[in-house]
């Protein structure tokens, strides 16, 4: 049976909370008080575990099957993390508590920061960004004052390779500077040629995905960063593929500036269905010193939290200390794995990517062959040429054999891209699995059996969803039903 | 390794169906300068017990909230979450789960995400509400950025009663910007916030109850704005004052931004939060993070998607209303579920318990020889003055294990004006004992 | 895909447990150490979690759909029990620790135990039982140590009503007892003459259900016990249907001796996929000298743990102290509902089960239509005579529905019986689609469509499974196939 | 009431459709004398934030193994469960699903009963185990019971070592049974069972480790048995043991039961754990206890069902073979998600870890003046003399913060003999800093 909505099942009667009835005899709201009916709907505990528990059952997930989507890194979440991330020495801590009652928060904040700085071989980590995206726009910020205060305000471009993500654009457009387009070379890669060609005095920073969002790691990386540096710009690293060179390569060692780190992607805190996230963004000797409040510094006799620096060129981008119920999990996964069992996970994400791509190189087109892949496999379309499938079928066509479909159509670079990241946390069994469906997927393609895909997916909860007439007649809110007064009654 | 699933016979079978020597071959693209250049300072696996072990001394050096008196507020706030709250967000589907770029098997998130805007536009009184952004913080910013795309001007004056953090942010976001006016924060309640409307005004932003705990007029914000054709965001750091507070949809409010962390969400030193935002049904492509809708499928069947991404940087790339990426799922999965299980009933309760406990705080507070409670008007927060420096006083009573309250120099440093002066909240958790704890503990420290 | 099996996915290398690879220099086993292999399947932890989240999909559960299993109680499971029991205070503690260390494990004892003897009007209450059978062996224990007291341990004869659970005359046979058979009534209760007309000075106690099975409080309970005790003999009542008179009705003003009552059942301790249960037994006046150890007693100071007493007539009917894992679960559910709550739940119990009469009695067949009927509604197969139709298969039609089936072919005393617990946690929406549904194939069944009916399930993990093959030829663990050298290599 | 659905007009609904007046009406046959003739004096209904509160405090009152050095084991021991077991076991399917009786339905429980079972075979070298009984003590009793049935005859020996709680759980159950022989309890590791077997024994019962930590020959005892026709079963009160010692199957055990607490459990305060019981495949039809079996379905896949349930009360009632209704189904899960993690790879290693930390405890209670470590052979428990006696000493150490172990004159009241004994159980978790803690204070206390 379909599962209601919440407003169809409960009505403003039902509570499943128990809380002492206070009469208020005086109040002190001065008139503002509440004389609109509130209409919420409220369900008993049974009634809410019912919901919730069967809607999940709706969902895929890590824990039920392979997630192959590239630039995601959908990884196993441990635990532990979560276990650790609820002891009341950390939930219930309180961000403007007294510094003297929360030392052992900073200094778990500090520990972070040292795995951090290590693993990037970096100066400085501001760790409030509440997301890549947001770090994206605290590490621009940075880069944006350090021109300031270079008195080099006039750079008002940003280079963005056009495999970029899309957040760099639109942080670069956010801040106000224009977004100049480098473009690929044949082979997937940027050449430090054509960075070189788009360098000018009006150039801030460029941002670069490394390894990039094709799964290579950029070849010429130092270089272009060499290049950037003696154009007086920044070099700002996209890190949402740190997970295939952790432990491995250094991104301090290439010449970035500024790199976000996505905790969710690298260090398995879990997605939650669309965060939340957080990401710290590390920062070289250059741009340290515009990092933001707050950060902890070691005072005399204790760990102190800076929160205030007058005149501070960058500010606060957010109004605590950032995502701590993330760094607890993220430093969980990192004492488990250790320096060395981080590295082996970087190794196992890229081994994983090359088994896919050798296993299924027959069959599918391979955009980019010269180089091993990182952590991702990417195909392009071209094999389903003439067959009447798109990529979006095939995709699609996956759900039906339990699998969630890789990322499709990105990066933009490639027609019709196939992006497949499997992670380290994928069984060579389940890889085998893998490759087996999408052979065999693609074998039926080629032969001609349309249907299987262009009819997917038929055994998942929905069919294909009307996307076109949810933006059309955007229904963003459930409203009673003209024939239903009021709920459940 | 207990996360690797491989052995290293199958990593060397795997190499051999690669055709590749060796792992490092895999990394033939990495300059040889940068590879395996360093020896790693860094502690090697540990087994799950000697990490729990680690975590735990950690967590063992700060106070818990729950260990005594607790009063601290301004802008996050200790509640009680049910336990099967916490429970279900546990739930593999729920927490393993990705956006829900694919609808056809992510229609437990998507209906969630539906339940949930229609709880957050129930509660401000609003057309619509997104699928959550960060913070309430982020949150204000983003709405001063979408009152500038939808007037298409420029001043935003943000009110003196705003909490001092995210009035930073939102300077951080509008950096160097002439056209942003930071009123002087006013601990008495008083803003002069409407003299600074004019023609090229976009939007004010008022906070009820402000950051001092005073309720805000915002009727009266709401007239004065839109008679200028400027917006009213209304931000609101305390939501389960919506319980009890009229509505701001009610008042006129254009934009409402709140921070959502009190329904389902711990105080987790500042973060994850959620931020929770409102508008009107006309303004609903200007709003940036996440929307979900309902649609039917093949099958004629109702499902829900994520819809009107042409917003998004995704699609939009630099022509996008925000960069923003993700939004906070699990904890508007938090939110959701406890505000299911509080309903209109429970909800109203639950304010009114708040309500109750701070009236309770506030009388006992104003019996105390050198506390003066400035607030005529408060929801569960009130603003007292004392006469010694509020810092070291508020350090002292932490010593004693009371937790009396956040003193407002430490979010307005260098403004001697406040120094004495500490805001303090209380919940359904506050108990008479507290008070009586607090009340004795304050005495003996301003006699 | 179907899961493997745990040895068709794992292997004897892999392990999702990191420790310390100690070597053992010397040892103290003495030569006993092991030479055989284990040859036990292991797996890494991301396989582990899928394995077993996969593995749980295929189960039905309360927080799924409703379970309307007569006589099992299947209600609600507050998370605030789980999370409470997870108290390191509660779940870190050992038995044998000092008496001192645990005093609030035993205040928590002594709190159940009042809560218990409040409810049930009892003298004594022995918490120890590990599950509801094991209740049941130790009352009927202490009724035998005190006819040997009384020195009557000539009697021999345990009276047990033919609707009788089978843990009845099973644990009075395990005792040695011989099981004499109380007729019923045609109106499904006992007769107290039926009562009198069995005992005899050979009959050492009766063995009652109150509520009975067929879902009915036995009118002449009183007059029953009081012939029982006339005869010298003593009246164990089975608890297992307390849950439609808690806070109502006290079984010590019916008369009862002694009672177990299921934690899980009653009080809200999961089922758990067939246990643990618990089954703590409430004693009269007369039993209480008679109640095993260990039980609390309040000491000068502190509370006290005595766990022998010299010559004991029962002694000790487990190791330690029973579930206590269970006990602080059972409290914190009679704390959250309160007497006043538990009352309730009991009436709203009563109530579903008769709303689900009233709404089905015209379509199926009632039994013993004479009284409203406690927490359970018992039809028979009557309605379903010439239709082709058995109760199972009715009830395997029910799965496709998505509903557990109901309690079948129990109480004996009806023949094809269905025995219906909707609890009290079920919302009226819920009883109001269960009703429905049974309707509709109540009436289907009469129709003629029995298709529906002897195909079913067709929309569950598994059609219906051969149980005559898994007993005939039984395979009771995995075995390595013969083509398989070794699992997973 | 938050967990009853039913609103007051929903109840007067539904006596509407029956037609009762009120409630009461449906308590007709409630004899009047008993049907609210009381007043319960018992507390109301409660929040959550308050019953929470409570049980912390009760909780608080005692001391967790995890708050300082601890050796307490005796017949529980305290091991490390990975956080994934604990999340998995609270899995609503798992943990509010019923017993497997409708199969179809019922697979996920069903197969890891398959594979707990086949778990358990393995460990023990036995053909075939049971999924589960109440815990170890309860099963050594089903098991004599058990072996009655085998052999048709009635005398049981019970070494000397076996646990005195399992003894007195065995005597309770044979009540006043003549041919119970219960050997008496010897510190020294020495067993003259086998002296008492004769024609009429049925079985005898030997537990290795014993209840001091000496292993015992368990192919010299399967060898005198069998000679006389009697059976040999084996009682395991650390199954962790398992992992380094000859598995009991390969030795001659007919019957193993086994306390499987250890793996996958917490201590709880004594329950609820888990009893593992294996024996021989010609013994099947006399075990008791649910058992899984593989079969096909209706469409020739394979499934699993519960089986040889002619065995058991619900079907055989008084000719049952126990009374037993229930499994420890989620003990048992939590059982098979721990073993299946650790694997034959980690079992082992937990074992030796075990076992090396016991020898280091072995090793420096050797070096305190005044013990006397009595043990030749042990696994990861032993016993020491002391000069004092054994439980005012130890509760002096529990007042230092130390959990020294158990005084044997706990289980062994009355007998001055054992009054200067303790048991001490080292497992993973104890670390160098907790035996240099115990020493000190030993060492102290004893001078």
């Amino acid at each position: 049976p379909e599962e209601p909505l919440l407003f169809e099942m409960g009505d403003t009667e039902h509570s499943g909370v128990d809380l002492p009835d206070v009469e208020l005899t005086r109040d002190r709201l001065g008139g503002f008080g509440r004389k609109t009916k509130l209409d919420l709907a409220g369900v008993t505990e049974p009634e809410a575990m019912r919901h919730y528990v069967r809607l999940s059952r709706l969902n895929h997930s890590i824990d039920s099957g392979m997630y192959p989507l590239g630039s995601c890194t959908m990884k196993h979440n441990p635990r532990l993390n979560e276990k650790m991330a609820r002891l009341p020495g950390f939930s219930d801590i309180h961000p403007l508590q007294p510094v003297s009652t929360v030392q052992g928060a900073l200094e778990l904040m500090n520990e972070l920061s040292h795995w951090l700085m290590t693993l990037t071989n970096t100066a400085a980590v501001a760790l409030s960004p509440k997301a890549g995206a947001h770090g994206e726009l605290l590490g621009m910020m940075a880069i944006k004052a350090a021109q300031e205060a270079k008195g080099e305000a006039h750079r008002t471009i940003v280079l963005v390779p056009e495999s970029a993500h899309g957040t760099n654009p639109a942080t670069a457009a956010f801040l106000g500077y224009s977004v100049k387009p480098v473009p690929a070379r044949d082979d997937g890669t940027v050449d430090v040629e054509a960075v070189k060609a788009a360098l000018s005095p009006e150039v801030a920073a460029i941002m670069l995905t490394n390894p990039n969002t094709c799964g290579l790691f950029e070849p010429q990386v130092i270089e272009i960063a060499r290049a950037v540096h003696d154009a007086g710009a920044f070099f700002y690293c996209d890190g949402a593929n740190f997970n295939a060179i952790m432990g491995v390569v250094r991104p301090g060692d290439l010449g970035i500036d500024a790199m976000h780190i996505n905790l969710h992607k690298t260090f398995s805190t879990p997605h939650g269905g669309g965060g939340p996230g957080a990401g710290p963004v590390v920062l070289s000797e250059a741009l340290a010193p515009f990092a933001p409040v707050p950060f902890v510094r070691r005072g005399d006799a204790s760990l102190e939290l800076v929160e205030h620096i007058e005149d501070q060129a960058l500010g606060r981008v957010t109004a605590f200390h950032g995502q701590m119920g993330m760094y607890v999990r993220a430093l969980t996964y990192m004492l488990s794995h250790g320096g060395d069992g981080l590295a082996q996970a970087a190794q196992d994400a890229v081994l994983n990517a090359n088994y896919i791509k050798a296993r299924l190189q027959h069959l599918f087109s391979v955009p980019f062959p010269d180089y091993p892949t990182m952590h991702e496999a990417l195909f392009d379309d071209s094999f389903l040429k003439g067959t009447g499938v798109t990529t979006l079928d095939f995709a699609k066509a996956m759900i039906d054999e339990g699998f969630h479909p890789m990322t499709m159509y990105f990066p933009l670079v490639v027609h019709g891209a196939m992006l497949i990241e499997p992670t380290e946390s994928e069984s060579k069994q389940t890889l085998d699995r893998f490759c087996d469906v999408m052979a065999e997927l693609a074998t039926d393609a080629k032969a001609g059996k349309s249907n299987r895909f262009t009819s997917a997916p038929v055994k998942a909860p929905r069919r294909r969803l009307d996307e076109t007439r949810a933006a059309r007649q955007p229904i963003l809110r459930w409203e009673r039903p003209a024939e239903l007064p009021r709920a459940a009654e | 390794m207990r996360y690797l699933p491989h052995s290293d016979h199958e990593r060397a079978d795997m190499l051999g169906v690669i055709g590749a020597a060796d792992i490092d071959a895999l990394f033939s693209a990495v300059p040889k300068a940068a590879l395996n250049n360093f020896v790693l300072d860094l502690p090697a696996h540990s087994p799950e017990f000697l990490v729990e072990a680690h975590m735990r001394a950690l967590a063992g050096k700060n106070h818990a909230a729950g260990d005594g008196p607790f009063f601290v507020g301004a802008g996050a706030y200790r509640h009680h979450v049910p336990a099967s709250v916490d429970h279900l967000i546990q739930r593999s589907e729920w927490l393993t789960a990705y956006t829900p770029y694919q609808p056809e098997i992510s229609q437990g998130t998507l209906q969630m995400l539906f339940e949930f805007q229609t709880q957050v536009a129930k509660i401000t009184g609003m057309d619509v509400a997104n699928a959550s952004l960060y913070d309430g913080s982020t949150g204000t910013a983003e709405a001063v950025l979408m009152a500038r795309r939808l007037t298409r001007k420029n001043k935003i004056v943000l009110s003196g009663g705003l909490h001092p953090h995210y009035r930073d942010v939102v300077k951080a976001y509008l950096k160097n910007d002439p056209d942003l006016v930071c009123l002087s924060p006013s601990p008495n309640g008083q803003g002069d916030i409407l003299e600074q409307i004019d023609g090229n005004t976009a939007a004010i932003v008022v906070q009820t109850p402000d950051f001092y705990g005073h309720l805000r007029d915002l009727k009266a914000a709401a007239d004065a704005a839109h008679a200028r054709g400027a917006l009213l965001i209304v931000v609101i750091t305390e939501v389960v004052s919506l319980g009890l507070l009229e509505a701001p949809g009610a008042l006129g409010a254009d934009i409402v931004v709140a921070e959502g962390q009190s329904i389902g969400n711990a105080l987790n030193f500042g973060g994850p939060y959620l931020g929770l935002m409102a508008t009107k049904k006309e303004f609903i492509r200007q709003m940036p993070g996440r929307l979900c809708g309902e649609t039917v499928d093949a099958d004629g069947n109702r499902g829900f998607v994520l819809t009107l991404s042409t917003r998004e940087q995704h699609i939009r790339r630099e022509k996008a209303t925000s960069n923003i990426c993700t939004n906070s799922g699990l904890c508007a999965l938090a939110f959701s579920i406890h505000m299911a299980l509080l309903g209109e009933a429970g909800f109203t309760r639950l304010a009114r318990l708040n309500h109750a406990n701070a009236i309770a705080l506030a009388d006992a507070l104003d019996g105390v020889p050198g506390v003066d409670v400035l607030n005529d008007t408060f929801f569960n927060e009130m603003t007292i003055r004392v006469t010694q420096p509020a810092a070291p006083l508020v350090e002292r009573l932490a010593r004693r294990g009371i937790l009396a309250g956040v003193p407002v120099s430490r979010l307005l440093p260098g403004d001697a004006s406040v120094d004495d002066l500490i805001i303090l909240a209380a919940t359904e958790l506050t108990t008479k004992a507290d008070i009586a704890a607090l009340v004795a503990a304050l005495t003996e420290e301003l006699a």
